[in-house]
C-alpha cells in the first residue's frame, strides 16, 4: 500500500472521483495551473482540462452558487475556498441556496457538492488564515460538515463526500496536510458520514476531539498513558450529523469527558458535545463534561501557537476531571 | 449562422421598442407572427393580469398571508416566456414573477397551492407565496434572498456549455436586485466562462420604497453589461412584442454559443411592492396614477386592433374563459389539506440523521 | 409615563440619540421616507435629512461595510438590517472588518456601530423572514450581542448600544414589535449591555430564556405556578457577553435549569448556557441542565408556530426536570 | 473651478500615458514640476524597490514569514501618495502596498515591526506581514480579505461629506479584487451617495496564478465604471507621471464635490505572487522576462536624464543612503521584544468581558 500526506490523499482522491465519474469537476480560485494554493489539484488540469478543473474569479459567492448551479443541473461539482476564513464572502451562497434547496423545493431540486476548505491555525496565517469556522455550518440546517485527521480518512471520506446527496463542507486541517504520511489505499474505499473513530480504547476519560486538535490530543493520552491514566480517544470526523451513539457509548463508560476543538468556545461544537452529554448521560458522570478550546479572539499571529489547545491545557483540565 | 438574424443593437440610447403607445408597429422588420401567436401574447398578458386580481382578493379575504404584484410587468413576463423553449430551457425567477410561470405551464393548481401554502404545494408550503418552482419545468424554485438565485444560474449555464445541452439559463431579478454582490460576482463568472446564460432585469424603477436614483448613479441598468464584456439591452418591458422579440434573438445567440448577455425591461409597478407594503408613504398618487395611463396590455390591445385581431366581444369571452379556469382551479387548491405538520423534518437532507429523528419524535409526542 | 410598543421604543431612542448626538446617523434599505418596513424609523428623516437616516442600495454588504467606514471616520451609525436572515450577504463586513478591526490595529482603529434587525419566528415569514442567527454573531470575538423582549429593554439597550465603543448586534425578535405595550420613560435612561434581567423569582427551578421565546417562557412559568411549582425565570437580554453570574446564581439556588431559545439546537446559545452550567455547577445541579430550542431545519411557513417551543414543550421539559 | 484644470478623459481607449519607454515627455502639456519633485519621485521609487529587496532578505533568512513583493508596481504606488494629502485624505490600502505606505510617512520601525511581527509593530503583531495600518496617518491597517475595504472606504467616503471635512478617501485593490461582490456593493453606494471616494485598481493581470483573461471579460478595469455612473480612468501605472497627475487630478476632482471614481494603474509584477507562491507553475519565464523589459525605474531614470536630472554617481549615493537608512530602522526594530502573549485578549473589545478575563488567566497560569 502506497503511503500518502493528508494532501495526496485529497488529490488522489479527487482523481479516482473524476475518472469514475465525469460528472464531477473542481472549482475554485487557483485550482488550474497552480494546483491550488496548496497543491491539493495538482497535475489535475492536465489530465482533465480547463471545463473540469475550473479557475474561477476571485470571488466565493462566485464559487460557492456556481456550484449551486452546477449540482441542480447535474453536475457534482467540489468547490475550493481556499482558505475557511474566505468562505464568509460568499456564506449566503451556502445558507440560502446550497443548504435550503433540498427543503425550499420539497426534494425537487438538490444541491449535491462538496466544498473543500483548508482550515485552522498553527500556520502563522493570522486573523485570515487560521479561523476555524465550522459551528457555522453546523448550526445551519442542510449542510453536512466534515473535518478530518489523517490522510486515510481524508481519501475515504472525501469520495464519500462527493457521492453524497447533500451538500458537504469538507475542512482539511492545513496543518496536518503534510504533517504525517500512512498508508492509504491506492484502489477505492470509503469512510461513512456520521461515524466517529475511536482512536484509542481506555476506561478512565473520554477524549473527544477532531480535526488538528487532535495532534495534541493523541499526544496528551499518550502522557496519560505514561502516568498510568487509560483515556479512550475519540475522534469525531464528522461534526454534523455527529456520532453521539460512540460518544455517549465512551463516556458511559468511563464516566469523564473532555471535549477538545481549536475553534472558539462560545456556541461551538464543543459546547454542543458537552450539552448534549450532560443532558444524556447526567447520572453516569463522574465529574462535570470540560472543554479545551480556542480563545474568543479575533486568531492572533503572535500567538498562533498559544491560541490553540496546547498538551499542557489538555492536560491540566484532564486532571481537573480526574482529580474530581 | 446566428449573425444573420440580429435585429437589435446593445446599449442603445433609447430603450428598443416595436410597438408604440398608439398601437403602431414601428420596427424596421415586419414581424411575421401568425394572428394566433399575436392573440396568444395578449391571452397570456390577460390571465396574468386576472391572476394578480384573484390574489389580491385572496390577501383580502385572508386566505393567503402574502402576495407580490406583477401588475404592469405583464408585457415582459409574456415576452420572456415566449420567447425561452418550455421545459428545456432554465429558468431563474424571482418572487414577482408568478405570470411568468403560469405562462410556462406551471399548472394553475400548483400555484394556487403554494399561494395557499397547503398541501396542493408541490413545495410542501414552506415558504411564502410569490415562491414558485418545477423540477418538471425547469423552474428553479424563487428563494426569498435578493440576488442570491444569479451565482446559481450561472452555474447552471457553465454545465450547459459544459455538456453540451443546447440549453439556457434565463434569469430575472429587480433593480434593486443589480445592487447586491452576489449579482455582480455571478454574472461576471457566467460572461468570462462564456456560458449560456440571460440575466433580465424587470426594471420597474422601485426597490420597495427606495427609487432607482437611490439604488444606482448608472445611466440605466443595460450599461452595467460593460462590466463584464458582455451585450447589455435596453428595451422597453410595457411593449410585449419588443420584450418577446429581444428575448427570443438573445436566447438564441446565447444557444449559439455566443455567451451570456444582461436584458434590461423597463416596467412599471402598478401596486405596492406587496400586500405587506404601503405605497403610499413614498410614492406620489400622482406619479402612480401617471405610470398606470402607460398599461402594457391596453398597448397592445391598441396593436391588435389595427390588424383586426382584437374586439370587445372576444376579450371578454377571453377573460371570462380565464376567470372560470383559474376560479377552477383555486377551488380544487382550496380543497387540499393542510400539509402535515412533520413534513417539518422531511427534505433536509436526503434521509434524516438521528438528531432530527430525535426531534420529530418530539413534536409526533407533542401532537398525540 | 408614555406607554409604548417595542417599536415605538426603537423609534424614541434612535429619535433620542439622533439630537443628542450629531454623529447618529441611520442607514439601511427602506428607513428613509418608507420608514423602514416595520416603521421602527418612521419619521426621522423628515426630521433629521436624507444624509442622516439614509436610504441604503440594496446590499447589505454596502450596509453593514459603510457602517464600519463610518464609524471609523467618527461618525456612530446605526445599521439596519431588514431582516436577520438577509445579514449573510454582507455578514463577512461584520466578521472581517467590523469585529475585527479594533484588533487587527492594535486598538488604533475602531468602530462603534449598532446593527439592528428583526429577528425569529412567528409571522408566517417561511425560510428568510423567521430565523434567528444569534449564534454566529456570539460565536465570533469582537461583536456584542443584544436580543430584546420588552418595549422598556429595548429603548435602554438601544441607546447604551449606540453609546458603545464596540459594534453591537442589536436584534428585534419582530414578533414582538407590537405585542405589548408597557410603560416607558420618555427621558433619558441606559440599561448596561451584559446584565441578564430576573423577569421572576422562584426557588424550584430556573427558566433562561431571550427574546421571543421570553412570551411563551412567562406563559409555562405561570402555568407552573398554577400546578405550585414555583419558577425563576431570567431573560439574558445580552448574550455576548451574557450575563454567567445572573445565571449561575440562580441555578445554584434552584438546581434546575430549562433554558429555551427559538434558534436551532446545533452549536446555539442554548447549547452555550447548558455547557457552562454544567461545567461550574455540577455538584449542585439535582437534575441534568435541559434546552428547548428551534428544530434543526429551516425555518417551515407551514409548521411556522410548531417550529418555535411551545408552552407544552417548555412545560414538558420542566416537567422532566422536576420530575427527575 | 475644477473645470479649468480638467487635463484626462475617462475611459480612453489606451492608457493614458505621460512619458513613453524612452522616457520623452508626450504630454500636450508642460508638467511644471520643480527639480526637487521630480526627483524625489525618483528616490521614493528607489525606495521602494530596495525595500522590497530587504524584504526578500528577509525571508531568505527566515525572519520574517511572509512578503507579498511590489517590484513593478513603484511608479503606481508613488503616484499615488504623492497625489493625496497626507495624514488628511485617508488611504484604505491593501497588502502590496508597501512602498505606498512607505512614501507616505509609515515610520520605517513601524514597517519592519509589523514585518517582524514584533513589539515595534503598533498593531501588536497581530496579523501578518505587508498588513501595515496608522491611525496618526489616516492609512486603515489592512485586512487580508480582498476587497473587504471596498465598503469601509464608501463609508468613511460618504462621512466625508456629510461633514464636510474636505478629505478623500482613496483605496486601492488588485485585478482580482474587482470580482468580489463587495467590490461592486461599495463602489456603487459611493458612487450614488456623491461620496469623495476614489478607488485605484493596481492591475497587474494576476491574481496570484489567474490570469486576468480568466478574471473578468471586460474589455479593462476602468470600463467598469459605467456601472457605477462615474468615470474610469485607464492608465500607464509604469509611469509615475501620468500616474502622479492622474491621481492628483482625480483626487482634486473629488474633493471639489464632483464624486466618487474608479482608476486602473496597468502594473507589472516582477516576481511571484507573494514569499509562499511558485509563479513558474503558471507563468512562463519568457513572459516573465518580457515584463521585466518594461521597469518602471528605467523608464523614469531615462526622462530624469533627459532633464539633465540624473547621474549614476547621485543614483548610487542614493542607493547608499537609503539602504542606511533601511538598515538603521530594520536594526532597531530587531531589538523590539516579542509582543506579551497576554495581549491576545486585549482590544477584542473596548474593555475585556469575564469570559475573555477567565481564558486570559487560564493562559497566564499555563505560562507561569
Ligand atoms: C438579500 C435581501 N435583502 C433584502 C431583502 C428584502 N427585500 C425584499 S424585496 C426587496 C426589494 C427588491 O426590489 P427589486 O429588486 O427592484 O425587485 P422588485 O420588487 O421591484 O420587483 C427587498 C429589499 C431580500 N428579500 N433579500
Ligand atoms: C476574500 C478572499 N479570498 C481569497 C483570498 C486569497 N488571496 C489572497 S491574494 C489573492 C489574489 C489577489 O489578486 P489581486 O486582487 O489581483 O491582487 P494582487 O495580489 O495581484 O496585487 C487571493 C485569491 C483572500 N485574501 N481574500
Ligand atoms: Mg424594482
Ligand atoms: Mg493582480
Amino acid at each position: 500500500m502506497p503511503t500518502m500526506t493528508m494532501i495526496q490523499a485529497i488529490n488522489s482522491a479527487l482523481d479516482e472521483e473524476m475518472s469514475r465519474d465525469e460528472r464531477v469537476m473542481l472549482l475554485g480560485e487557483d485550482v488550474g495551473k497552480r494546483g491550488g494554493v496548496f497543491l491539493a489539484t495538482e497535475g489535475l488540469q492536465q489530465k482533465y482540462g480547463p471545463d473540469r478543473v475550473m479557475d474561477s474569479p476571485l470571488s466565493e459567492a462566485a464559487i460557492l452558487g456556481a456550484a449551486v448551479g452546477l449540482a441542480a443541473h447535474g453536475m457534482r461539482p467540489v468547490a475550493e475556498i481556499q482558505f475557511a476564513d474566505y468562505v464568509f464572502p460568499g456564506i449566503d451562497q451556502l445558507f440560502s441556496q446550497a443548504a435550503k434547496l433540498r427543503y425550499r423545493s420539497g426534494g425537487q431540486f438538490t444541491a449535491p457538492m462538496v466544498v473543500r476548505m483548508p482550515t485552522g491555525g498553527g500556520v502563522k496565517g493570522g486573523h485570515h488564515h487560521s479561523q476555524s469556522p465550522e459551528a457555522h455550518f453546523a448550526h445551519t440546517g442542510g449542510l453536512k460538515v466534515v473535518v478530518v485527521s489523517t490522510p486515510y480518512d481524508t481519501k475515504g471520506l472525501l469520495k464519500a463526500a462527493i457521492r453524497n446527496d447533500d451538500p458537504v463542507v469538507f475542512m482539511e486541517p492545513k496543518r496536518l496536510y503534510r504533517a504525517v504520511k500512512e498508508e492509504v489505499p491506492s484502489d477505492d474505499f470509503l469512510i461513512p458520514i456520521g461515524q466517529a473513530a475511536i482512536r484509542r480504547e481506555g476506561k478512565d476519560i473520554t477524549l473527544v476531539s477532531y480535526g488538528g486538535p487532535m495532534i495534541e490530543t493523541l499526544k496528551a493520552a499518550e502522557e496519560m498513558v505514561g502516568a498510568g491514566i487509560d483515556p479512550e480517544v475519540i475522534d469525531l470526523r464528522t461534526l454534523m450529523p455527529w456520532d453521539k451513539e460512540a460518544v455517549l457509548g465512551s463516556v458511559a463508560k468511563t464516566g469523564r469527558l473532555l471535549m477538545i476543538s481549536e475553534a472558539p468556545r462560545m456556541a461551538s461544537i464543543a459546547s454542543e458535545v458537552t450539552a448534549t452529554v450532560s443532558e444524556e448521560l447526567f447520572d453516569q458522570l463522574l465529574a462535570p463534561p470540560l472543554r479545551v478550546t480556542g480563545f474568543d479572539t479575533p486568531y492572533p499571529l503572535a500567538q498562533d501557537k498559544l491560541y490553540m489547545p496546547t498538551v499542557t491545557r489538555i492536560l491540566n483540565a484532564a486532571k481537573r476531571l480526574l482529580d474530581y | 449562422m446566428v449573425q444573420e438574424k440580429i435585429r437589435f443593437q446593445p446599449f442603445s440610447g433609447e430603450p428598443i421598442r416595436l410597438v408604440d403607445e398608439q398601437g403602431h408597429w414601428v420596427a424596421s422588420f415586419e414581424h411575421g407572427l401568425p394572428p394566433e401567436q399575436l392573440r396568444r401574447f395578449y391571452r397570456d398578458m390577460l390571465a396574468a393580469r386576472i391572476l394578480d386580481e384573484k390574489l389580491v382578493i385572496l390577501i383580502r379575504t385572508g386566505k393567503t398571508s402574502f402576495i407580490a404584484p406583477h401588475a404592469g410587468h405583464e408585457a415582459a413576463q409574456v415576452g420572456i416566456a415566449h420567447a425561452l423553449r418550455k421545459g428545456h430551457d432554465w429558468l431563474f425567477p424571482y418572487y414577482r414573477d408568478m405570470g411568468l410561470v403560469m405562462t410556462l405551464g406551471v399548472p394553475l393548481v400548483e400555484i394556487f397551492g403554494q399561494t395557499l401554502g397547503n398541501a396542493a404545494d408541490p413545495a410542501k408550503g414552506r415558504q411564502m407565496p410569490s415562491h414558485p418552482g418545477s423540477k418538471k419545468l425547469n423552474i428553479f424554485t424563487v428563494c426569498s434572498a435578493i440576488a442570491s438565485h444569479i451565482p446559481p444560474a450561472a452555474g447552471a449555464a457553465i454545465s450547459m456549455k459544459f455538456r453540451r445541452s443546447g440549453q439556457v439559463a434565463v434569469c430575472t431579478f429587480g433593480d434593486g436586485a443589480t445592487s447586491e454582490g452576489d449579482w455582480h460576482a455571478g454574472i461576471n463568472f457566467a460572461a468570462v466562462q462564456g456560458a449560456p446564460a440571460v440575466f433580465v432585469c424587470e426594471n420597474n424603477r422601485y426597490a420597495i420604497s427606495v427609487n432607482i436614483s437611490k439604488q444606482t448613479a448608472s445611466e440605466n441598468i443595460a450599461v452595467k453589461a460593460h462590466a463584464y464584456g458582455i451585450p447589455g439591452y435596453h428595451v422597453d418591458g410595457l411593449d410585449v412584442l419588443a420584450s418577446y422579440f429581444v428575448m427570443q434573438e438573445v436566447i438564441e445567440r446565447a444557444r449559439a454559443g455566443h455567451g451570456a448577455c444582461l436584458v434590461e425591461l423597463v416596467v412599471n409597478r402598478f401596486g405596492a411592492h406587496s400586500s405587506a407594503d404601503d405605497d403610499s408613504r413614498y410614492r406620489s398618487r400622482e406619479e402612480l396614477a401617471a405610470e398606470r395611463q402607460h398599461d402594457p396590455l391596453v398597448r397592445y390591445q391598441r396593436f391588435l386592433e389595427k390588424q383586426g385581431l382584437w374586439d370587445a366581444n372576444w376579450a371578454n369571452e377571453l377573460k371570462l374563459e380565464i376567470s372560470k379556469e383559474l376560479e377552477a382551479a383555486l377551488q380544487e387548491a382550496l380543497q387540499a389539506g393542510e400539509p402535515d405538520p412533520l413534513e417539518m423534518f422531511d427534505d433536509v437532507f436526503a434521509a434524516r440523521p438521528w438528531h432530527l429523528e430525535e426531534q420529530r419524535q418530539l413534536l409526533a409526542e407533542e401532537l398525540r
